[in-house]
């Protein structure tokens, strides 16, 4: 019976302190509307769903507009370019959250054709110049495994006739 | 000066073991959905909303937030409550308050779990305290087994009682199209199931279910108007004790008793068995459905067993218990205990389809959470 | 525009891989005393309510029904009886490790001589047949002790 | 609304790595709380705790201060989420003619976990939460996205960091009370364009309670209530890519139905002392502006004019705010705590002179996307 799950105890001041931890893995059905939408990212195509009661365009799609409620069903490839919104250079370490190595930069993407921005990674690309209204591409994943990560991160579109 | 509060509309999913074809949000979507229809309004008729789960059920932290997209609370008052097993009582409560206190018109309770995404018991024993308890909490199984061990020998009850519970229960839910497990049992099955942990066996036990439960609340202005038939609330009560698991005396179960004491006197009953037409109770294991009938004052101490051979609490009994089919056969955690109110609910509202208890004036409903947290409510045809 | 092209209904699912949570959990005044006795003494303390006399282990601070401080250590020793028991046999995931437990395993509701609530911990047996509630039993302590609940390896009957 | 009020506030002192467990840290506040309402737990009959099963490391995480929080014996409850809201609940529940006392608590103890790999589940499994997005990452995507349309400078939000430090020398509870100038803010580590060490909050332990009771409860107990004028909590869209970041439409609702219930019309005259939830120095900013303290894109303008500093006519966060005492879940109910004190004219050092109605505000959420505003009041009337 040696199942001692407390890894490690500190004693200060007469008071203990245990270092536990908690690991419930879990398994979440992405649905049928997320399914799609990974299934869409293999074949390197983005699709947003647009409720034609709002006129919204979603990217990443959703089942339900949370505006007016209307199941939607109107599925819509968008572009794999847009525009940055806004974005942030992250220079913590958090090497079990982070996918990419700090600093590196996460943005809000408006993508061409949709009304709502992604939220993602940017790479490839000199964060200093990262600009608000700057254009992005997304780089996709060479094997997918369905997953928001089969987008590997959007890339500045380098302008064919700078310098 | 507390607003007459009533149930005007009840929406629940089919509950099976595993929804892959949805998300959580989209699951509670469709509980949502069915609510709002039953009750003939859109989501602009509400004006807050309050949600609960089991937070380490799904691992989504600030749940009512994430699910905007399902609750529609864009742009609306949300919060979440949670207690665990009894969270469904606890939002009943929220949402009863919530209207009661004069701050809202109508407003809708969800309870939601997607039990199929993590492994129940590695989740559930991680409410056991970390430092004292957690390695030793395999499941709620081992007290119930115990007490209902002492009362058998105690009061001459038998296993096949228990089994009779279990039966009741499961062949209920044939006549409910929402409920998960639905097969015809003899006590034979039951006796013949794999036992669990002695003398539980597996029909004696709840399964695990993704489902999720809606349940709208209206002040006394506004029900009426929304359902010829509003289920009024009469009171809700609730008790709990203890910190660690071997804090509680369940030979006794004194919040149970504590809780029905106090609901009953809210609401003005002295003789349960009479004065209620139907029953909706969180058993989450067919000896519970012996034991508790007891400490909630529906019989005297070992009486329950008589009651229940001859058919008391049956659908054609004094008293039916559990026409939906209860926890035994539909068991979405966060939800399970709104269902209790939502389909006694519907029993007060006559729109329980094929599980209707016929004139049903006066429904009870409870909460069982695993720390011994019992929350009721009483449901009447008639106002305060 | 209908439904993308290809590869028709499948659903996905997304996995969190070995995510895991530490945490540094304070015992506090009361538990840390407690823990101490296991390591220190090889005996299991408890705490009088000054009001009611309700003797709990484990310690904490507050009697709940009194809602009075309690600061009367009660050495409760190391034996008492088996008020419930479990015998798992059903291997769920051990949230600690991410891994299934080992089976058959054990749990038992312990009431020690002198308390009023139950500690929670193993039995050494796991033959429903041997086990019996009301049945003596005594805490078996591990050489190496380092303050924490599993300083007692497991219960066993007497 | 009928009326109802706050007569007994308690907390601890905010630190960081606090000796005592969830259930002590609880005790510790109930009981002063029943101490400054000068009621004993036999005269509260209804419980309302806070908790919150990621923080506090286990699910059904209200088990564990059940006796602590007085809930034995007593109708109680537990609400999950910043603490502003569990305060509401508990004022619905005291007003439902069921109960006639609420006693309502909330604890957090950040530094025994990982924050943030904690707030990161609050990203949703299925899409974003594998990008490793946490409070700070996704509160400074929202910062940029605010300073960015409105010129608002780092400088600006820097302000707010130094006036806040500044005030938490007056407050014995703070947990980082500090003499910093714009020049330390904007020297300190960038942790996530534009926010540096300075501009985030620390990782505090702590507790709450507050006592509410009827009115006539309250006129039986004390001679000092603090009543409740108005309360309204709100919630923005989910995704952060379908939120205006730059500006709360969701406190701006919360605002003007608490303002409309308290019959506030104009906040600068009527609204002595606010506290509201700087988790971020930049959040500061845009709440005044979503509270209605200045126009869209002002709130850089408004820290400069020092209108909001001790002193100032509108004076916000004398307790040195959250940025100065930031225990989760907690957090929005010291907010309550300390504008009671402020009416009652018990705030010590940090007191604004002649209070008599003070502003409450709590958020929930990623980026805020939950808002709950409260408006309390010495006056009856």
């Amino acid at each position: 019976m040696d199942n001692e799950t407390i890894f490690e105890v500190v004693e200060r001041d007469g008071l203990l302190v245990h270092q536990g931890v908690i690991r419930v893995p879990y398994t979440w059905a992405a649905g049928e509307v997320a399914s799609k939408f990974y299934m869409g990212l293999r074949d390197k195509k983005i699709y947003g769903i647009r409720c034609p009661h709002c006129d919204i365009v979603f990217v990443p799609p959703k089942k339900v507009c949370h505006r007016c409620f209307d199941n939607l069903t109107e599925w819509v490839e968008v572009s794999d370019e847009g525009t940055l919104e806004t974005f942030t250079i992250v220079y913590y370490s958090e090497p079990e959250l982070h996918p990419m190595k700090a600093p590196f930069a996460y943005g809000i993407i408006k993508l061409d054709g949709a009304d709502t921005g992604i939220t993602h990674l940017i790479g490839e690309a000199n964060l200093n110049r990262l600009r608000e209204g700057m254009r992005l591409k997304a780089v996709f994943r060479d094997e997918p495994q369905g997953n928001y990560l089969d987008i590997k991160c959007f890339k500045p579109i380098e302008r064919a006739n700078h310098g | 000066m507390a607003r007459r509060t009533a149930i005007v509309g009840v929406g629940q999913t089919y509950h099976t073991s595993k929804r892959k074809d949805v998300n959580g949000q989209e699951l509670i979507n469709e509980a949502v959905k069915r609510a709002l229809e039953d009750a003939n309004l859109t989501l602009k008729d509400i004006d807050a909303i309050i949600i609960g789960n089991m937070d380490h059920f799904e691992a989504i932290n600030y749940v009512d937030c994430w699910s905007v997209d399902g609750s529609g609370a864009f742009m609306k008052p949300i919060m979440k409550v949670t207690t665990g097993g009894s969270t469904g009582g606890t939002l009943g409560a929220c949402a009863y308050y919530h209207v009661a206190s004069g701050f809202f018109d109508v407003v809708m309770a969800i309870g939601w779990e997607k039990n199929s995404e993590s492994d129940t018991q590695a989740a559930i024993s991680t409410c056991a305290d970390p430092i004292l308890e957690r390695d030793f909490f395999g499941g709620a199984i081992g007290p119930n087994a115990a007490e209902y061990a002492m009362y058998m020998k105690e009061y001459g009850a038998t296993q096949e009682d228990a089994a009779l519970v279990a039966v009741r229960d499961h062949n209920n839910a044939l006549n409910n199209p929402y409920a998960h497990l639905r097969k015809f049992i003899t006590v034979e099955d039951v006796m013949n199931s794999p036992m669990l942990c002695w003398p539980i066996k597996l029909l004696d036990s709840c399964p695990r279910s993704d489902g999720a439960c809606a349940v709208i609340y209206a002040s006394e202005d506004r029900a009426p108007k929304i359902t010829p038939k509003p289920a009024w609330v009469h009171a809700t009560a609730v008790s709990h004790d203890y910190v660690y698991f071997g804090d509680f005396d369940w030979e006794a179960m004194p919040t149970l008793e504590a809780t029905a004491t106090r609901v009953y006197k809210r609401a003005g009953i002295t003789n349960p068995l009479k004065e209620i037409d139907v029953m909706e109770l969180y058993l989450p294991f067919s000896t519970c459905g012996v034991i508790w009938m007891e400490h909630m004052w529906v019989c005297s101490r070992g009486e329950s067993p008589s009651l229940i051979r001859r058919g008391v609490f049956d659908m054609e009994g004094e008293l039916p218990v559990n026409p939906s089919g209860g926890v035994l056969s539909t068991n979405p955690i966060g939800a399970t205990a709104l269902i209790r109110i939502g389909e006694a609910a519907l029993q007060v509202m006559g729109k329980a389809g094929d599980r209707q208890v016929s004139n049903v004036k006066t429904a009870m409903a409870t909460a069982f959470g695993s720390c011994y947290w019992f929350e009721a409510t009483i449901l009447r045809a008639t106002k305060p | 525009m209908s439904a993308p092209a290809g590869r028709g209904k499948e659903l996905l699912e997304i996995s969190s891989g070995e995510a895991e949570h530490v945490y540094y959990w304070h015992c506090g005044h009361y538990m840390s005393q407690f823990l101490l006795g296991l390591r220190d003494r090889k005996t299991i303390l408890g705490i009088k309510c000054p009001r009611c006399g309700r003797v709990y282990v484990p310690p904490r601070e507050v009697c709940g029904r009194c809602f009075v401080t309690m600061d009367e250590w009660v050495d409760l020793g190391t034996e008492g009886y088996i008020y419930a028991f479990t015998v798992v046999k059903l291997p769920y995931i051990d949230p600690n490790t991410g891994k299934p437990i080992k089976v058959p395993r054990t749990d038992v509701y312990v009431k020690l001589d002198g308390a009023d609530t139950c500690l929670m911990h193993w039995l050494d047996e796991t033959d429903e047949k041997k086990i019996a509630v009301g049945a003596r039993v005594k805490a078996v302590f591990k050489k190496r002790r380092r303050g924490t609940i599993h300083d007692i390896e497991y219960f066993k009957q007497i | 609304m009928d009326r109802a009020a706050i007569i007994g506030v308690g907390q601890t002192k905010y630190e960081r790595g606090k000796t005592k467990n969830f259930a002590e840290l609880v005790y510790e506040v109930v009981r002063k709380a029943l101490d400054d309402a000068g009621m004993e737990l036999d005269d509260i009959d209804n419980v309302v705790t806070t908790t919150n099963d990621f923080w506090d490391g286990r699910t059904i995480a209200c088990m564990a201060i059940a006796e602590a929080a007085g809930s034995y014996g007593r109708d109680a409850t537990n609400v999950e989420g910043d603490g502003t809201l569990s305060s509401f609940y508990g004022l619905m529940r005291t007003l439902s003619g069921v109960y006639n006392s609420t006693i309502v608590t909330t604890h957090c103890k950040v530094s025994e976990g990982s924050p943030r790999k904690l707030f990161n589940q609050a990203f949703d499994p299925v899409y974003e939460r594998l990008l490793g997005l946490d409070a700070i990452s996704s509160s400074a995507l929202q910062a940029r996205a605010y300073m960015n349309k409105f010129g608002i400078t780092e400088e600006q939000c820097a302000l707010v960091s130094v006036k806040n430090h500044r005030n938490a020398k007056n407050n014995p509870y703070a947990h980082l009370p500090l003499d910093i100038t714009v020049e330390d803010v904007m020297n300190s580590p960038m942790l996530a364009e534009p926010i540096k060490r300075l501009d985030t909050s620390p990782i505090s332990d702590g507790a709450c309670a507050i006592i509410m009771a009827t009115e006539k409860e309250a006129r039986r107990r004390t001679k000092r209530p603090i009543w409740v004028k108005g309360v309204a909590h709100c919630t923005d869209a989910y995704r952060l890519g379908e939120r205006d970041l730059t500006y709360s439409s969701a406190l701006e609702t919360a605002a003007k139905k608490a303002y409309q219930m308290a019959g506030i019309t104009d906040p600068w005259r009527q609204i002595d002392v606010a506290e509201v939830y700087d988790a971020f120095s930049y959040m500061e900013l845009m709440w005044y502006e979503g509270l209605g303290f200045c126009g869209r894109g002002e709130g850089g303008k408004l820290i400069e004019s020092g209108r909001t500093e001790m002193g100032g006519e509108l004076p916000v966060n004398p307790s040195g705010g959250v940025l100065s005492a930031h225990s989760v879940q907690v957090a929005g109910m010291a907010r309550i705590a300390e504008a009671v004190l402020q009416l009652r004219g018990e705030a010590g050092k940090r007191q604004v002179p002649g209070a008599k109605v003070a502003l409450a505000h709590g958020i929930n959420g990623i980026c805020a996307q939950t808002h709950c505003v409260w408006i309390l009041s010495s006056e009856e009337r």
